[in-house]
């Protein structure tokens, strides 16, 4: 895959029909590849890189590079075209300066659930499609590419792109992976049960801003916790109240809009499972205003800005909960 | 510490849009119709214009309950702004349930400027109910506490 | 050195949290470990590093300065102060040891931060020497022996036996304390770092050479043409310098309770748009000169403040964390092929 | 605790306010029990604060021969001095300080022939510096002032300029106003070009403080009249926090403006990045 994305990208920037390339670029170990810009053939052949560890979702980019002179060659990913879309939608990024290649995916490998396992001093990551084989200073170590799978892979909305300029391979099916099972879990439990749950969670937190920063819906100029007016501003939680208000207010903002590409839960370094907050915005849009998947076309109005005469009052939050 | 054997009082915040509920507790007033003390009435242009950030304030600086009072569903002054409520409102009260705030901290009801004994009435029942929960632990800011 | 069977390793613990408050690193369900104060039955970690480092015991993510109330027209200032209580850090590895005494640089120099010199009057640090460093770390390159910390007493833990040594009055006093659990032992530190010795030198990152940095490099970096590919990736968000045992700088904030205002320090981060905001403009307006300011600072500036010590301690942690991967190995090697 | 700390601030109480501009107003502040909350050498800056509004790094516009009080000629431009622009006579604020360097007055400008150059609200520290070489003029040689503002009104510190500088005989005071003005008989044009026409002897030691645009041409034009960067000094200003080099954000290079700075030679800063 990565040869032919090499190749074409290298066709499309000869042709000039584009004048740089947004796709992975080599790390230093196994894992750690970067959203780079590649501007000539040789920097695609020296760093280029596209492999079951490149997770890192580039739309987000695109808002500032679709600004800039000249067409640029987005590689996206099923899910990442969701955000891509989105951005189109909000109209954050000038579409008809990105040329889109649609490319197939395979489950992301997780190299945090490699190194969970007690793996360490990783070298090379070998997958065969059932074991993962990691080549590390203290020797060979093997594990299941199934206990290895990116959180956000796990819960995989489809291999379907839905936008491209061109594909690469072949375009893939929706599929249901129950990705709202473990909000229905979460939803089961007590009110002391999840209270006790998210302030485990949330207490983890140290504000980096690595969720919100990494978000394709979060697009705000000037973030309201960046700004000293808005009288909430901060930067460190200073109680647990400020944990409560920073993630309740970040999921709120992108109701509607998050397209659940589960970039927010990749980049936490404390691995609180922030699509869970997300995901219960889906999950009520989904059961209260009907079904919506944010991105999925270019041109959707989110249920936020829309209502009907007939929606549910409020009030079935009580009628509705358990406990 | 001596324990303070007094009876708890809730604090109560209540949004009440300007052009309905908040003249519908206006009229409670001239009606001689009586809610309580513990409600402290905010009044705003329109329901619509409570950002949840508002409602986390409240609670952050000390209210026990949250309510927002807006016009019934169509008469709205702005057309449309407590249709945008409504949904706001729900999906909100719905995340909060989810982290474990008790869902009874949090209303919305729709209350006319002609509604002066339902906004009374509204009041003592949602007073009532948050005094029955108790203070507000789940969702508050320590420092904010009063001493 | 005295040595205490691994099996026992509770009793210790158990022993020395009744004297003091004990902190040791334990795994989380989520896969990082996390320092916590010790409580019955808690089990060490074995992972290399917590997620957070270990700078939080001296420099906490936010504390209260003080305490204003204030009456119509006057103030008054409260200080809140008191003494720190006395408190044991357990298994500090040696890369985050050395980030106390950069701190210390910052913090103890004049004029004092007299809220950091509290806790680390009454802070006691027993470091735990490395057996297995992960491919992220390069601690030697800025000159550490991760098989010999610094600290007030080291351990060095293999599969049997966990062996203690004092390095300085308090950490002769902690095993005082506890004397009676350990035995004398043969093995000594040369022996017992011979055994791993050579792992360090397998690591991916052993090569990395800080000799291309230094305070006198700021001309021939600063206006590196490299800054602008470096940070094209950067999100700008703050998970580097919050992860990292040596940033240090901090904001400084006021918080109205509603019955008196707090003052408050947390931390921030340079890689913030608004770090540098003043109401007249920004000096730092893209986030190419705030990636840059962060890597200048621990590779140039810091150095050039404080004979030549470098402001990183290849703890690994930024390398782990990164949302997109890019860190000061990255820059570091890039920068270097620049000419 | 019963050790300091630089963070722990003193109270002030602002006895008097004066408008000078429109938008600029010159606050003397006051120990609660009378006399200055600290001493200080011309240069100076101090943390002045409102409890929950915020805290800022200010230049002390008196100078330290004032044993009575300190001052602070504050511009209006931000939140905090939004608030301070609020406050009456009789309010206290907390501030903390000195901090920074000093123009060095006692050592190297001391017997020199001095020439401040400023603009606008750029006279607030210098005004510090001034005062001091009036009040000791006989360590220092030939004086020479030139200042200028986008208007006359926006002249800071107008009556003391009128009434106590002018009338110094041992001073040269020049003015000049952006825009020609109604009432004004005096020079019009920007400050770099008045340095120009002015053309000052390049023995003078030149002190210059204004807004970034005005320095960089002042300093082209004293380079042209044969200025080295040695002998031009000017005061910094960046986003502070702690005042004391700790909290990490007002560095140039691996300079901090709040402990070495404020106040820098242009040799020294031209070693530096550009980076503010």
């Amino acid at each position: 895959m990565q040869e032919a994305m090499i190749k074409r990208a290298k066709e499309l920037l000869a042709e000039g029909i584009v004048n740089r390339v947004i796709g992975w670029k080599r790390g230093e170990f196994a894992y750690d590849s970067t959203p780079a810009i590649f501007e000539t053939p040789e920097e695609l052949e020296r760093d280029f890189v596209y492999d079951d560890l490149t997770a890192s979702n580039l739309s987000k980019y695109l808002i500032k590079e679709s600004r800039k002179a000249g067409k640029i060659l987005a590689f996206l990913k099923p899910c990442d075209t969701y955000s891509l879309n989105q951005l189109t939608c909000e109209h954050r990024v000038i579409r008809e300066n990105i040329h889109v290649i649609g490319i197939p995916c395979d489950p992301k490998i997780d190299a945090e659930k490699i190194k969970a396992k007690g793996i360490s001093g990783i070298l090379g990551i070998k997958n065969d499609g059932v074991d993962l084989t990691i080549d590390t200073i203290y020797g060979k170590e093997s594990m299941p590419v199934s206990e290895a799978i990116m959180e956000k892979c796990l819960s995989c909305k489809g291999k379907k792109h839905v936008t491209y300029d061109e594909l690469i391979g072949e375009d893939g099916e929706l599929c249901d992976s129950g990705r709202f099972d473990m909000v229905a879990e979460l939803e089961a439990m007590t009110a002391q049960e999840r209270y006790d749950f998210w302030r485990s969670q949330l207490s983890k937190c140290i504000r980096c801003n690595a969720c919100r920063n990494v978000c394709p819906a979060c697009t705000c100029e000037k973030c309201v916790f960046d700004n000293d007016a808005s009288g909430i501003a901060n930067k460190a939680a200073a109680d647990s109240f400020e944990e409560n208000m920073f993630h309740i207010i970040r999921a709120f903002h992108v109701a509607g809009r998050c397209t659940d590409c589960g970039e927010c839960s990749r980049v936490c370094p404390q691995n609180i499972p922030l699509h869970m907050l997300n995901r219960k915005f889906i999950k009520d849009i989904n059961e209260l205003y009907g079904t919506y998947q944010a991105g999925e076309k270019p041109d959707s109005v989110s249920p936020l800005t829309s209502y009907t005469l007939d929606d549910c009052e409020a009030s079935i939050v009580h009628e509705r909960g358990t406990e | 510490m001596q324990v303070n054997q007094k009876e708890f009082e809730p604090v109560i915040a209540a949004f009440c849009c300007n052009w309905c509920s908040y003249a519908g507790a206006d009229l409670s007033g001239t009606n001689r119709l009586s809610y309580p003390s513990n409600v402290k009435i905010i009044r705003v242009p329109c329901s619509c214009r409570v950002n949840p950030m508002f409602i986390l304030r409240a609670f952050q600086r000390g209210a026990d309950g949250v309510i927002i009072c807006g016009c019934h569903p169509g008469d709205c002054h702005y057309t449309s702004g407590n249709y945008f409520t409504r949904r706001r409102m729900t999906l909100l009260f719905s995340m909060l349930d989810y982290l474990g705030i008790e869902r009874d901290r949090t209303r919305v009801e729709w209350v006319s400027a002609a509604e002066g004994a339902k906004f009374a009435a509204t009041m003592n029942d949602f007073t009532e109910t948050v005094r029955k929960l108790g203070p507000n632990r789940r969702l508050e800011d320590l420092r904010c506490r009063k001493q | 050195m005295l040595r205490i069977s691994i099996d026992r390793l509770n009793e210790l613990f158990d022993a020395a949290a009744e004297k003091q408050t004990l902190y040791i690193p334990v795994d989380r369900e989520d896969g990082g470990a996390e320092y916590k104060k010790y409580e019955k039955g808690m089990k060490l970690s074995r992972s290399l590093n917590t997620v957070r480092s270990a700078k939080d015991f001296f420099f906490p993510q936010t504390e209260d300065l003080m305490e204003f109330r204030v009456d119509k027209k006057n103030i008054e200032v409260k200080d809140i102060r008191s003494e720190a209580e006395d408190f044991v850090i357990f298994g500090v590895k040696a890369c985050d040891v050395r980030s106390f005494s950069i701190l210390d640089k910052v913090y103890l120099s004049d004029p004092v931060d007299s809220f950091y010199k509290n806790r680390r009057n009454h802070g006691v640090v027993i470091s735990m020497a490395c057996t297995h460093p992960a491919e992220t770390c390069f601690c030697t390159a800025f000159g550490i022996d991760p098989l010999s910390p610094e600290g007030d007493a080291v351990c060095r833990m293999d599969n049997d036996y966990l062996y203690i040594s004092a390095l300085t009055d308090k950490g002769n006093a902690f095993i005082e304390q506890i004397s009676h659990l350990f035995e004398d032992s043969s093995e000594t530190e040369e022996e017992f770092g011979s055994k791993y010795r050579d792992i360090f030198s397998r690591l991916p990152l052993a090569g990395l050479s800080t000799d291309a940095f230094g305070g006198d490099k700021l001309d021939e970096y600063f206006n590196s043409d490299k800054w602008g590919e470096l940070s094209e990736s950067c999100i700008g968000c703050g998970t580097c310098t919050f992860v990292c045992p040596t940033c240090q700088c901090y904001d400084i904030k006021d918080f109205d309770t509603g019955n008196g205002i707090k003052r408050f320090r947390c931390w921030d981060s340079c890689m913030y748009s608004d770090f540098t905001k003043m109401a007249h403009g920004n000096p730092r307006l893209t986030q190419l000169e705030r990636f840059r300011q962060r890597f200048m600072h621990k590779l140039v500036y810091f150095p050039a403040c404080n004979n030549g010590e470098f402001g990183c301690v290849g703890c690994g942690r930024c390398l782990a964390r990164c949302p997109v991967s890019m860190n000061i190995v990255k820059v570091m090697k890039d920068l270097e092929v620049k000419k | 605790m019963n050790t300091t700390d630089t963070l722990i601030p003193y109270i002030g109480v602002v006895t008097e306010i004066r408008n000078d501009t429109p938008d600029v107003k010159t606050f003397r502040i006051e120990a609660p029990q009378g006399g200055k909350v600290f001493e200080h050498m011309p240069g100076q800056c101090a943390m002045l604060s409102i409890p929950g509004v915020g805290e800022a790094m200010f230049s002390i516009t008196s100078s330290p021969t004032n044993t009575e009080f300190m001052e602070f000629s504050i511009k209006k431009c931000g939140h905090l001095t939004d608030w301070l622009h609020e406050m009456e006579v009789g309010q206290q604020i907390t501030l903390r300080g000195p901090y920074g360097n000093a123009f060095p007055v006692e050592t190297e400008l001391k017997g020199k022939d001095l020439l401040f150059i400023s603009g606008g609200i750029g006279l607030a520290p210098l005004r510090s510096v001034i005062n001091y070489v009036r009040d000791k003029r006989s360590n220092y040689g030939k004086v020479d002032i030139i200042y200028g503002s986008r208007s006359k009104e926006d002249l800071v510190d107008y009556d003391e300029i009128m009434n106590e500088w002018k009338n110094s005989q041992d001073i040269a005071v020049h003015l000049t106003i952006d825009r020609p003005q109604e009432g004004w008989d005096g020079h019009v044009g920007f400050v770099p070009d008045f340095v120009r026409e002015l053309a000052p002897s390049n023995s003078m030691t030149a002190l210059v403080c204004g807004p970034p645009v005005m320095i960089k041409f002042t300093l082209a034009a004293l380079k042209d009249l044969g200025f080295s960067e040695s002998q031009v000094y000017t005061t910094m200003e960046l986003r502070m926090k702690c005042g004391v080099g700790k909290c990490g954000r007002c560095n140039i290079g691996d300079k901090y403006v709040c402990k070495d700075g404020p106040v820098f030679r242009f040799d020294q800063l031209s070693r530096l990045p550009e980076e503010y």
